[in-house]
């Protein structure tokens, strides 16, 4: 017993940082999914011509907390032939697979719970893969139809992406030359360039397999609810639901941040080795200030004195972002704080106009039909995925060949990228033509 | 003393999920558990520092092997295994294989502690840090001496996918 | 740290519960289940020595462990499903017949 | 899409690994059968292999209730069939009970119920865009179509006061002339609706995931529209060209100049593509008939109490869905003897076993969008 103190002692004593942080992304990941829910709502009701909520707090601003709420305190409804142990289980697999994944991401070079993994970016694909168990059992765990078809189909839809996917790393990786996530933005600042402009292929091929992968419109099948009412979601309801719906939507904030890591320069801002071009550096906290001034505009046009008030605070937590950021450039105390800062707030601008591009994709898109979906997975991005590593790779040997580095590698990934972009467009030719002619009626009974 | 605690961790609920797996009598509760002594076992690999073989476990074990048995499951009809008796066959069988394998272990390490000089081998405890990169001496290792049999490996993927899809194309 | 005498029991239990489970479960996706179980266990041993030699062959072999466990669970998991679609059972001991 | 409830879980196993055939229930509480249609699909695998409709949970009788009111009573009745074209239903009532009567509305009622029928179609067809583009999956048409409809909704409001259920005809002619500004606010709304057309056509007509939804997925050939009965949209993507509003012209469409759009393979694509060119057509309509709105009376001489002659007649308009026909007998009371509706959603519904036969089960939301069916009309 006293050597299980012990060591817990020493495991504290070693690791509280990262313990802390962990702890501090459990309690605060639910409010941040909510945000980006009720942001993904603004953004839709702006895009189809309505408000969207408004009714809590000034522009809806207080509607993810009341959302919470509701959630929290719905009736947890078990289906009767149910298997308890896993319709339990299930939704908290989502969960924590979602969760662990965060644990191996570097938001910024100063935050990162797990540092200096060797294994970095294949823990966190890894790990948020596990997610599917949730999916597949909390499916069969409901006994139902829906759930169940609509578990297979996620868990399929899956499978068949994480292929493409990890191809679509793969090219990353030869750029980097380790898996570890410093090393990963260190290697594109060093070349001066982002990996997803000497890979364009890959970044492409990735983006569509992590929509994919996260069940978004337009490969939400699985959650069809024209077809299939909720999918593998559909008995479930209250916290066990939210569960889901914040595994989802932590799933979306895990594979935008591999995307932004490894192929748009992690916490690096927009060419981060040319240095005349360092007056970027000013534009976060200009963007802070521009968004402060917005609320305080709109203030006096608040019905309610409460609503006011709020605005008010929003604009003065603003500005106070704006002081945070622009502090490192001109207080020389905090100047070592530069690169955290900054980094911290390029890698979430870029996640975020990563899950801005999602939302956009999911207004403007019809749904792909499942046999669609897995014929592009497996006749389109799988190959292209694998023809684009073969000719990343031939093009990094010719470029070591004659020493090139930084953007002059483009010289020999751009070539290796039109080719796999004619092989693409290729395929989708030969796809085209080899559509399976839909089978005349089968035989007709009445006739 | 770190070490310890999470190895018993560990082993602990390695063998306890081993034990429940093969005999719950509902087969996806079988995978669960399986699951979990699977990822039990990664924990093992973790704290023998092969990081690379802990990630391999997660992706390929867990994140594949077990997807595909637990869409086969779903797939296959449940409720015979609900019904099915559990030890009814070579009960002796399984015992006396089990007792002959505890026999050899234990006079393996038997006879390496009886030895002059030298007890049974503990693992040396290396900082972390000092340990050279695991993924990139498990590629050297991999890619220089091994290359021969994952080029074998590979094929046989190759001929196990196509014997997959052969065992399970629809006929018509 | 610990004596490679622990990984070696633990190695040990694991293959004993996984025989054990090979020869008295009826159910073949079972029966399939324990020999991962065997497999893994092999893998605990070889990472062991791999630790205790400082050389990552070990590791490359389990490795090569895994790539074999990914093709035996693909192939039996097609028998499995070519036999339910004939026979409608996954129970080993119905799986009397050559050929059907 | 509940599994009938007596396949047991056994039979479903089995489905899924391709053994046996299913029988699966959608509907009549479905978010994409359009109301209170239940679908039986007999399923191989995820693929349609026989399908039956059962219809009749929207009855009311209302044929039924014709034979115990007034002509004029009847009226609002007809509009709570088709309750998203109700004006259209309205006019093809009216002009019925006119032939019967033998009278004819004056030429400006005539006119201003072309202005009314044609915004109807806009609005019917915005509809069925809207929700159609929402069952493959598109969130969005949805949103911007009932934006549209909205502006024509209003006008109809400003017209009679009602948006959906309008009543806003009478046997003669029209209730309530035109108000002031009706041609300016009908020449508004078809001033902006031209790019919002273009507006949808983008979001989907090039869209490669829409063309994979639509394209080749529910084919009606000609010969089989016809045996069908299938009419409207429906009947005209097939590539025949059979518009009453040209056959047989009634209210003042023989005054205007528009085409019929055709399709050519008469899958859901083509009928997309000929209700997108419908709505154009019908704009032009509006356009060309608020040109010239004839003054004079507004409503024919008829009677406060309509004794029509004994005798038989049918009469049939092109509603937005199709052929909308009244087929009225009177026996030279007050009250019709029998009124038999002919609804093209009922007729158009007929067809769709025969699209959704070889297709997955996805492929039949899409179907039962593409035909553009109203219970309330099915039903009545």
């Amino acid at each position: 017993m006293q050597a299980v103190t012990q060591a817990t002692l020493e495991f504290v004593k070693q690791y509280w940082a990262p313990l802390v942080c962990g702890l501090v992304i459990v309690g605060v990941l639910p409010l941040i999914v909510g945000y980006v829910v009720l942001v993904e709502r603004k953004i839709m009701a702006d895009m189809q011509a309505r408000l969207g909520p408004m009714r809590v707090g000034p522009h809806g601003l207080l509607q993810p907390i009341a959302d919470a709420v509701k959630l929290l305190i719905k009736e947890d409804i078990i289906p009767e032939d149910a298997d308890k142990l896993v319709f339990w289980l299930a939704p908290v697999l989502s969960v924590a697979a979602a969760l662990l994944a965060i644990a191996g991401l570097a938001i910024g070079p100063a935050f990162q719970i797990a540092k200096d993994v060797n294994i970095g970016i294949l823990f966190v694909v890894g790990v948020s893969a596990m997610g599917i168990f949730g999916i597949v059992l909390g499916g069969w765990a409901s006994n139902s139809h829906y759930s169940l078809i609509g578990a297979l189909r996620s868990s399929a839809q899956l499978v068949s992406y994480e292929t493409a996917a990890g191809m679509a790393l793969v090219c990353g990786l030869l750029f980097a030359g380790s898996l570890n996530i410093t090393s990963i933005v260190q290697a594109q600042y060093d070349q001066g360039v982002w990996f997803g402009l000497l890979a364009p292929v890959a970044f492409f091929t990735y983006l569509v397999a992590s929509i994919a992968e996260t069940n978004r419109a337009p490969f939400d099948l699985p959650e069809a609810e024209s077809e299939l009412v909720a999918g593998y979601m559909t008995e479930f309801s209250g916290f066990r639901w939210s569960l889901y719906f914040l595994a989802e939507y932590t799933n979306m904030i895990v594979v935008a941040s591999v995307a932004t890591t490894l192929f748009l320069g992690g916490w690096l801002r927009p060419f981060p080795r040319t240095t005349w071009l360092s007056f970027i550096d000013f534009f976060p906290p200009l963007l802070m200030v521009g968004i402060g001034v917005y609320c305080l505009m709109r203030t006096p046009k608040q019905p309610v004195r409460v609503q006011q008030t709020f605005m008010l605070a929003v604009a003065g937590l603003c500005f106070a972002v704006a002081l945070v950021l622009v502090a490192p450039m001109l207080v020389p105390a905090v100047k070592p704080l530069h690169d955290g800062i900054l980094g911290a707030f390029w890698f979430i601008f870029k996640v975020s106009l990563y899950i801005y591009f999602f939302m956009w994709l999911r207004f403007t898109l019809p749904r792909y039909r499942f046999d669609q979906l897995m014929r592009l997975g497996w006749h389109f991005l799988i190959p292209l995925s694998i023809i684009n590593v073969l000719l990343i790779g031939i093009a990094m040997i010719v470029g070591t060949y004659f020493h090139l580095q930084g953007w002059s590698l483009l010289l020999t990934t751009s070539p290796a990228s039109i080719i796999a972009l004619i092989i693409a467009l290729f395929i989708l030719a030969t796809e085209q033509k080899s559509e399976p002619q839909k089978s005349s009626a089968a035989p007709d009974s009445y006739a | 003393m770190l070490d310890q605690v999470i190895f018993y961790f560990f082993a602990a609920i390695a063998v306890i999920s081993a034990i429940l797996t093969v005999t719950r009598r509902n087969v996806v509760h079988s995978a669960i558990f399986l699951i979990t002594a699977l990822l039990a076992t990664a924990g093992i690999f973790l704290q023998l520092r092969a990081e690379f073989l802990f990630i391999v476990q997660i992706i390929l074990y867990v994140g594949g092997i077990m997807v595909l048995f637990v869409f086969v499951i779903m797939l296959v009809n449940l409720d015979v295994a609900v019904r099915q008796l559990r030890f009814a066959r070579q009960k002796w069988v399984a015992l006396l294989i089990s007792l002959a394998l505890a026999a050899q272990v234990g006079l393996m390490l038997w006879s390496t502690g009886k030895m002059p000089g030298q007890g049974v081998p503990v693992l040396a405890a290396v900082p972390a840090d000092k340990l050279p990169l695991n993924s990139e001496a498990v590629a050297k290792s991999l890619f220089e001496t091994y290359l021969l049999p994952f080029e074998i490996a590979s094929v046989l993927l190759l001929v196990a996918m196509i014997g997959a899809v052969v065992m399970a194309k629809k006929r018509t | 740290m610990l004596p490679i005498g622990h990984y070696l029991f633990l190695g040990l239990a694991l293959f004993i519960i996984g025989v054990i489970g090979v020869v008295t479960r009826r159910n073949v996706i079972v029966i399939l289940m324990s020999i991962e179980l065997i497999l893994n266990a092999v893998n605990i041993n070889l990472v062991a020595f791999s630790r205790l030699y400082g050389d990552v062959a070990g590791q490359v072999f389990a490795l090569f462990i895994i790539a074999d466990a990914a093709a035996e669970a693909a192939v039996g998991l097609g028998i499995i499903i070519a036999f339910f679609r004939n026979r409608e059972t996954v129970l080993e001991d119905e799986m009397d017949l050559l050929k059907w | 899409m509940a599994m009938d409830t007596t396949t047991d879980s056994r039979d479903k196993q089995q489905t899924l690994l391709g053994a046996d055939e299913l029988v699966l229930n959608m509907g009549p509480q479905h978010p994409s059968t359009h109301g209170v249609l239940r679908v039986k699909l007999k399923l191989d695998g995820e693929r349609v292999i026989g399908s039956e409709c059962m219809i009749g949970y929207l009855h009311r009788g209302v044929e039924k209730i014709a034979e115990h009111r007034t002509y004029q009573q009847f009226a609002p009745y007809v509009d709570r069939m088709d309750y998203v074209a109700a004006v259209s239903n309205g006019l093809g009532y009216c002009e019925a009970i006119e032939k019967l009567l033998m009278v004819e509305a004056p030429p400006r009622a005539k006119v201003i119920r072309t202005i009314l029928t044609e915004l109807q179609r806009i609005a019917s067809h915005l509809l069925w865009l809207g929700t159609h583009a929402l069952d493959i999956g598109a969130l969005t048409p949805l949103f911007y179509c009932f934006r549209e409809r909205e502006e024509i909704l209003k006008i109809f409001e400003k017209y009679c006061g009602a948006r959906l259920t309008t009543h806003a005809f009478r046997i003669g002619g029209l209730q309530y002339d035109a108000y002031d500004t009706l041609e300016k606010d009908v020449e508004r709304f078809c001033k902006a609706f031209e790019p919002r057309i273009k507006d949808y056509e983008d979001l989907l007509t090039q869209n490669r995931i829409w063309l994979g939804r639509t394209k080749g997925v529910g084919i009606l050939t000609a010969a089989d529209a016809i045996a069908l009965g299938a009419t409207g949209p429906v009947l005209r993507a097939s590539g025949v060209k059979w518009d009453i509003r040209k056959a047989m012209p009634y209210a003042a469409y023989d005054q205007y100049k528009f085409e019929i759009p055709v399709g050519s393979t008469g899958d859901t694509y083509d009928r997309y593509m000929v209700r997108m060119e419908e709505m154009r057509q019908s704009r032009l309509i509006c356009l060309q008939a608020i040109e010239n709105i004839p003054t004079g009376p507004i409503l024919a001489k008829v009677g406060k109490v309509l004794k029509p002659p004994p005798g038989e007649v049918y009469h049939a308009i092109e509603a937005p869905k199709g052929e909308l026909g009244y087929y009225v007998i009177s026996d030279g009371t007050v009250q019709p003897y029998r009124v038999r509706i002919r609804p093209p959603s009922f007729v158009n519904l007929q067809a769709f076993d025969k699209m959704a036969r070889g297709h997955l089960v996805a492929d039949v939301v899409a179907i039962i969008g593409t035909l553009d069916i109203v219970l309330g009309e099915v039903d009545r």
